[in-house]
């Protein structure tokens, strides 16, 4: 069996080997990345103890279903993200392969503390990539709030220690469980902010809108889809797995991530700047599972998480190009544009239409198990909120498809000659990756029980009353 | 008592957060902030009367209070980290006024055309 | 339907053709005496239609012939329908809003042969013909449907025995005065009298929609006029005036309506065409409502 | 068997159309025709196996007599519009994708009638939305696209909530098991009756929510324009059958309050499509495009259809029934003219055509026809089916309805005459004069669907058949024939009988025309002038504001869809609103955000 901190080791020895052979840095990126991709597949279950000492007073990894899943695909869209780009990443070797490294260990730890620090490791290899984009007040705004964030989740986890005296998640959720509610309030809270601002939840998330704004082909997708993925699973791991909520404070939260979820998405419907959109996109997204975690549906969050994060990935890596090429990315710029990318433009529409719910498109599966999820709670308004999202959500995706495919003035019949004359390239690497990615989508909408099963084996796990709707059986159970 | 201490650098390090449009002055702000967190942590392992729990020839036995060990080893950690976020803040400061000639965050601009 | 049904149609026809001819010579007459004129013989109406359909005339195209012919064709086929009396051509037909829509083959026939003229005074004249039926039309088919409500017919001589059967004081125009009302005022309408002639007044659009027929396409632009006066006002004899048990009381009742109806045109000017529409919609839409209301919902009126 | 093989077909068919479009377009838009054909004889073959179930991946099928109907009339619909792809093939932006498409929502439609499960009715009701979202905006309007997308969605989302709640509920998806705890408990009902029809209200365009149809219809490639108004919009009508039919929403609203023996709650629905037939009417009566003005028809056609659903009776019902598949095929009749025209002239523009008939005389009668029976005129198919409604709602008494119909009826004698006046008759611009009339393959389907428009109005014993079979299906009493003659309760419909008399008076009125003396033809500019000379056609055509001053008296009219846009810009608003409170590039707004939520919490917290 092999220890599974190897993920963790392995690409921070890489990194370190990669200062020294400054001319090897892509080689052992790719390495790093092609190495752990394939560590994720042979990892047995179990809990792994580091130093020796036993739970909960030394750290241990815990790879139990959830975070081998999130393992796999975070590991998996992040060698296919660093192959795709790998004309972009320049000097940023070595922070990537940090990256991967507190990736990695964000989703194995099994201590709070642990969890801290790569947490902090993650956010500054961050900060870092954001500042490609030599827009550093962003980058500088986005470390400023990730500190005060991460502060604020050491404070929480400080008076969780104060009162509980542990550190360990597994036994602290033992704790936590019987204790009075309201002493969690306050430390929950700090938490909550101190995880909301690296999830994108509403008021802690003024970060997002520069950074991703301004992201690149490299970036965007790291950050969208990698970065977002690991830390809402991490995200879910505290607050649907360790931290129990009182209903107060379980209310509110419910209520800061559906504000989220239509806020986010009412800002993408007013914005005509690709990368703006899907952000403001990915901020709803955001809300949507944090509320499903918060509800306690793991299992159907999981399933958006993944929608989310591998559509994210085709469209930010599109939309990055784009900038890139052609120094804009405005919808109303480029218009027409998938006129002469056609393989792009299928992809893209593709992680759109599922990141809609679309049926034939992995999305559907998701948006109708977690549906199935929230009524199973008897808990009637969230649906509404969600189906609002969705049709909000729609509107501008399917606008911004529509602008990209079928140029032309109103009342005019729509025709390559009004097609955008802006010099959009896209390397046939990305087109590759965003066709792989697509598919995925398409597989899993087309023949849902093959992903379907394999996720629902751990959302079981997780929580034995979150109905699955199984799409194997003739028009499910 | 000395939680109340760091508490107070808390709110003062959030104030100063809240205030503050130099870049320098915000870094500032958020050292202070930090540090008033390590002051609570400390604050929290602190025992009236307590040894370092270190096993030594004079403190081995049983009737000895201990304070506790975890909060100065994580407070020592935070500090690295502290430190890592402040050296790397104050790099993007310097790259913000090569670019803009400026540390105040009000003259720099959003840089999204909007 | 057999041979005889087709000749006892043909028949019918053309004695609905000879007496609604004849009456409107004679109210030409009443309506010259109205004016302190001698007037025309009362046979002229005859006259005037057999001179025009002998005469040559001009075509702008198949589809000018087309519409005459299938205006009057669809004009004649309406008329079958119509109870004459107690006597039917075609056995259980006289549907109301199989009447109501086989005339509106007629009216787009000859819709379609007047702007198939080319001649925009004509489309200027069939779009306000179309405006007008607008009009008159809802009102009419409103109180209609409160009568079929009542009493459970939609057959126009099952309407008619209905009334009979309570003599005079059963017919509709009594029992359901406010119904009586606004289908004369419909009426008024459908036979493009005044106030509501602003369509085919010859003084306003150079006769409107007739404006480029001459020859036999007039000629039967006259026998279109002639069949579907007679479908409209048998149309109120048998829905408020108990219809005919016999000929001749069918016949004198029609005629004294139509002689009313033509004297009243006479003493009124005309209205504009929009003012047409909110004069129907204002005044005898509103009545009718009332009418249909007091029918459904109170049961007044209905035995 | 046959229903799989269909189902199945039309997806790999799409596949087909597009690859085929690769190697060549007219092949592909060929191909388009051949599936479309096949589909069609499937179906007809497949008629025996009503009553089958089978089952495709995870999704569950169920062939009934209704869903065959339904499934008939799109598919017949898509069949006749498809001759027509292969001219716009070198017009289109995406010729292969057009095809790929048009096959794709093909399939589509053909599947949603026949889920056994909702889950299958929703896969499917979706993939129509997006496969013609995508197909829309290839034609004129961008903006169209997506109003008709958010529009669907409103509905399409607020029936999928039902859908869950009725999961919730019954614990079952299967459609007859789903809505049977809904029978004795009226308060859930009413909730699931609203929440369910509303994808139903949506496609069919019931007011408010009419605004995508102009647009869509309007703008859409002239190919599509049939497809969506004939055979999209239908879709609603199955939508609102299964919330009044299965649900059973009579049995549920018994103890409801009742308006001439209706539920309110139907009744209220009923009142919605009052008012889009006449508002249908009215807007259609002013538009100046004819594919707007079809467009707006097609609303108040979709009002009478609703109405006649709602109502679930023995005449009414059935009438609605086959107002559903005339309206379908003399909507598509009317487009496909229009887009006939459009072919040749290049413009949909009523007052920038005239004088059609002079080139296109086949066309002008497809359209003619076509009018005729969406006009409810005998002796063409829309008559019977609207008499039907008419005596339904006589049969009720429902006076309001009645008005909205008649309004309906004789104010489509109205906006029908408009483009045959404007576009068809009145003089030919001399830039017209040298236009071909409608090529081949266009001739083909418009023949069809003219024989069609005219047979199942003289004889529409066969389709009131199955009718009769899916009233028995949904439990209530079928329509009655008897010969040629339809019984209602209030009266006899003989149709044969109506067209042999019209035929009578017809021959008549052309004996009279023959035996007079010849007529001298002159030319279209040879008319009764006021003495003044002309010589400019285009200027001697009265084409537009047609109606003005019938137009005039409602020209200042309140509009819902400038209000829908309004809301739709508060939302925008409300968007920049997030932007500007909570995004910068300052920390220190996202601080004061975090204190605040944090006093918040706590102070709320100290409250509890």
């Amino acid at each position: 069996m092999i220890n599974p901190v190897l993920l963790i080791a392995i690409p921070l020895l890489l990194a370190f080997v990669s200062i020294l052979y400054k001319g090897y840095r892509n080689n052992l990126l790719v390495f790093g990345a092609l190495v752990n991709a394939g560590l994720v597949l042979t990892l047995g279950k179990g809990e792994y103890l580091i130093g020796g000492f036993k739970p909960p007073f030394g750290i241990n990894l815990v790879l139990d279903d959830y975070a081998f899943l999130g393992l796999l695909v975070i590991n998996g869209l992040f060698l296919l993200i660093t192959l795709m780009s790998l004309d972009k990443i320049g000097e940023n070797a070595t922070v990537l392969l940090v990256a991967l490294a507190g990736l990695n260990g964000l989703l194995l730890t099994g201590d709070l503390f642990n969890l801290f620090v790569f947490l902090e490791i993650t956010a500054i290899t961050a900060y870092i990539l954001s500042a490609s984009s030599r827009q550093y007040q962003h980058s500088f705004n986005y470390l400023v709030l990730g500190t005060l964030g991460s502060g604020l989740y050491l404070f929480g986890l400080i008076l969780l220690y104060a009162v509980f005296g542990s550190l360990n998640m597994a036994d602290l959720s033992l704790k936590m469980a019987t204790a009075d509610t309201s002493q969690l309030v306050i430390p929950s809270l700090l938490i909550f902010i101190g995880l909301g601002v690296e999830v994108k939840i509403l008021p802690f998330n003024g970060w997002v809108r520069g950074v991703y704004g301004n992201s690149d082909s490299l970036v965007g997708p790291l950050f969208s889809a990698v970065y977002a993925g690991a830390m809402l699973l991490v995200f879910g791991r505290i607050f649907a797995q360790v931290i129990p909520l009182g209903a107060y404070l379980k209310t509110l939260l419910l209520l800061l991530g559906a504000l989220t979820l239509i806020a986010g998405e009412l800002a993408a419907l007013s914005k005509t700047r690709i990368r703006e959109i899907l952000l403001y996109s990915s901020i709803g997204q955001s809300g949507l599972i944090v509320t499903l975690f918060l509800s306690g549906l793991v299992f159907p969050a999981v399933m958006q998480l993944f929608n989310n994060i591998l559509s994210k990935a085709v469209l930010f890596t599109v939309a990055g190009q784009m900038a890139d090429t052609t120094g804009t990315d405005d919808a109303e710029a480029l218009q027409g544009a998938f006129a002469r990318h056609k393989l792009a433009g299928v992809a893209f529409t593709i992680a759109g239409l599922s990141l809609i719910g679309m049926p034939l498109f992995y999305g559907f599966v998701s948006k109708i198990n977690l549906l199935f999820g929230v009524f199973s709670l008897d808990n009637y308004w969230l649906p509404g909120v969600i189906l609002l999202g969705t049709v909000i959500e729609g509107t501008y995706l399917i606008r911004l498809l529509v602008k990209l495919w079928m140029p032309g003035e109103e009342g005019l019949v729509s025709h390559e000659s009004h097609a955008t004359k802006a010099p959009l390239e896209i390397q046939r690497a990305r087109v590759m990756g965003i066709v792989v990615l697509s598919a995925v989508l398409l597989v899993g909408g087309l023949m849902p029980g093959m992903i379907q099963n394999n996720l629902s084996e751990s959302g079981r796990l997780l929580d034995e009353t979150t109905p699955v709707y199984l799409f194997d059986l003739k028009g499910g159970q | 008592m000395i939680q109340y201490a760091g508490i107070l650098l808390i709110l003062i390090g959030i104030y100063g957060l809240l205030t503050e449009t130099n870049l320098i002055k915000i870094i500032v702000s958020l050292n202070v902030f930090e540090l008033g967190l390590n002051v609570f942590i400390i604050s929290v392992g602190f025992v009236r009367e307590g040894v370092a729990p270190i096993l030594t020839s004079v403190n081995n036995h049983s009737g000895l209070v201990f304070v506790d060990p975890l909060p100065q080893a994580l407070v020592l950690t935070a500090i690295v980290i502290g430190l890592g976020t402040t050296a790397l803040g104050l790099a993007f400061a310097r790259r913000i006024y090569m670019k803009h000639g400026t540390l105040n965050i009000e003259e720099i601009g959003g840089g999204i055309n909007d | 339907m057999n041979l005889m049904n087709f000749v006892y149609a043909f028949l019918l026809l053309l004695a609905a053709f000879v007496f609604q001819t004849t009456l409107t010579g004679i109210n030409r007459k009443v309506v010259a005496r109205l004016q302190r004129r001698r007037g025309p013989r009362f046979y002229q109406q005859f006259i005037d239609i057999f001179k025009a359909l002998s005469k040559g005339s001009t075509t702008h195209g198949w589809v000018f012939d087309f519409g005459v012919v299938m205006a009057l064709g669809g004009i004649m086929a309406t008329a079958i329908f119509i109870p004459f009396g107690p006597l039917k051509a075609v056995p259980a037909m006289d549907n109301i809003f199989i009447i109501a829509y086989v005339l509106a083959v007629g009216m787009l026939g000859m819709a379609m042969s007047a702007s198939g003229s080319g001649n925009p005074w004509a489309s200027i004249g069939v779009s306000r013909a179309l405006t007008n039926m607008l009009a008159y039309d809802i009102p009419f088919m409103m109180v209609v449907f409160g009568l079929i409500f009542a009493f459970d017919t939609s057959s126009l001589s099952g309407l008619a025995a209905i009334q009979r059967e309570g003599g005079f004081l059963g017919w509709h125009v009594i029992r359901f005065p406010l119904g009586g009302i606004v289908a004369m005022i419909s009426l008024q309408g459908m036979l493009g009298k005044k106030p509501f002639d602003s369509f085919i007044a010859p003084a306003e659009i150079a006769s409107g929609p007739m404006v480029e027929y001459g020859g036999r396409h007039l000629g039967m632009l006259f026998l279109l006029h002639e069949f579907s006066t007679f479908i409209e006002v048998s149309l109120i004899v048998h829905l408020f005036f108990g219809g005919g048990a016999t000929v001749a009381a069918f016949l004198v009742k029609y005629a004294l309506i139509y002689t009313f109806l033509n004297i009243v045109s006479n003493v009124l000017p005309r209205f504009k065409i929009d003012q047409a529409v909110t004069f129907f919609y204002k005044v005898p839409l509103a009545l009718a409502v009332v009418q249909t209301f007091l029918i459904i919902v109170v049961g007044m009126g209905v035995a | 068997m046959t229903f799989d093989i269909l189902i199945v077909l039309m997806f790999l068919g799409a596949v087909t159309a597009y690859l085929v479009s690769k190697a060549d377009l007219k092949a592909g838009a060929y191909a388009t025709v051949l599936f479309s054909l096949g589909a069609l004889v499937l179906l007809l073959l497949g008629r025996g196996e009503i009553g089958s179930e089978f089952t495709i991946l995870f999704m569950g099928f169920e062939v009934t007599t209704i869903g065959w109907y339904f499934s008939g009339v799109m598919v017949l619909v898509y069949a006749m519009t498809a001759f027509f792809n292969s001219y716009w093939m070198d017009k289109m932006i995406y010729p292969g994708s057009y095809n790929f498409l048009y096959l794709f929502s093909l399939g589509g439609t053909v599947g949603l009638f026949f889920a056994k499960d909702l889950i299958t009715l929703f896969i499917f009701w979706e993939i129509v939305v997006w496969s013609s979202t995508f197909i829309v905006p290839m034609g004129k309007s961008r903006r169209a696209a997506v109003v008709y997308y958010t529009i669907s969605t409103i509905g399409s989302m607020a029936t999928l909530y039902g859908i869950m709640l009725l999961h919730r509920i019954s614990g079952t998806l299967d459609i007859q098991g789903a809505f049977a705890p809904l029978k004795n408990d009226p308060v859930l009902a009413t909730v699931i009756f609203f929440i369910f029809i509303m994808a139903g209200l949506t496609k069919i365009g019931i007011f408010p929510f009419h605004i995508w149809l102009p647009l869509a219809h309007g703008s859409a490639p002239h190919t599509f324009s049939p497809v969506l108004s004939g055979g999209l919009v239908k879709m609603g009508a199955f939508i609102a059958y299964m919330s009044v039919g299965i649900l059973p929403a009579y049995e549920a609203f018994k103890g409801s309050l009742t308006v001439m023996g209706i539920p309110i709650q139907i009744y209220a629905l009923m009142i919605l499509g009052a008012v889009s037939i006449v508002l249908g009417t009215l807007m259609a009566i002013k538009q100046d495009d004819a594919k707007k003005l079809i467009a707006y028809s097609s609303v108040a056609n979709g009002g009478y259809i609703l109405i006649g659903i709602l109502l679930m009776d023995q005449l009414a019902f059935a009438g609605s029934m086959m107002h559903l598949f005339n309206h379908a095929i003399a909507s598509a009749a009317a487009f496909l003219a229009i887009a006939v025209v459009a072919h040749r002239t290049g413009t949909t523009k009523i007052s920038e055509l005239g004088g059609m008939i002079h080139r296109m005389p086949l066309t002008y009668l497809t359209y003619l026809i076509a009018i005729i029976s969406l006009a409810g005129i005998p002796p063409m198919g829309g008559f019977v089916s609207k008499w039907l409604i008419i005596q339904g709602l006589a049969d009720q008494g429902l006076m309001f309805m009645a008005l909205a119909a008649f309004f309906g009826s004789i104010g489509s004698f109205l906006y029908v005459f408009r483009p045959l006046a404007a576009v068809f008759l009145g003089q030919l611009a001399p830039r017209h004069e040298e236009l071909a009339s409608a090529p081949l393959l266009m001739k083909i389907p418009m023949t069809i669907l003219m024989v069609l428009i005219l047979f199942f109005g003289v004889l529409p014993g066969w389709i009131l058949g199955i009718i009769g079979q899916i009233q028995v299906a949904a439990g209530i009493e079928p329509v009655m024939m008897s010969g040629n003659s339809i019984l209602a309760v209030n009266g006899v419909l003989n149709t044969l009988n109506v067209f042999m008399v019209f035929g009578f008076g017809f021959l008549i009125a052309l004996v009279i025309f023959m035996l007079m003396q010849k007529s001298r033809r002159v030319g279209l500019m040879d008319t009764y002038t006021s003495a003044e000379f002309i010589y400019t056609p285009e200027l001697y055509h009265y084409g537009s504001a047609f109606y003005a001053p019938f137009e005039r008296l409602y020209a200042r009219h309140p509009s819902v869809e400038d209000f829908l846009m309004a809301l739709a810009y508060k939302g925008h608003e409300a968007g920049l609103m997030v932007n500007a409170l909570f995004f910068s590039h300052k920390p220190g707004v996202t601080v004061f955000w975090i204190t605040v939520i944090v006093a918040v919490v706590t102070l709320g917290g100290v409250g509890l």
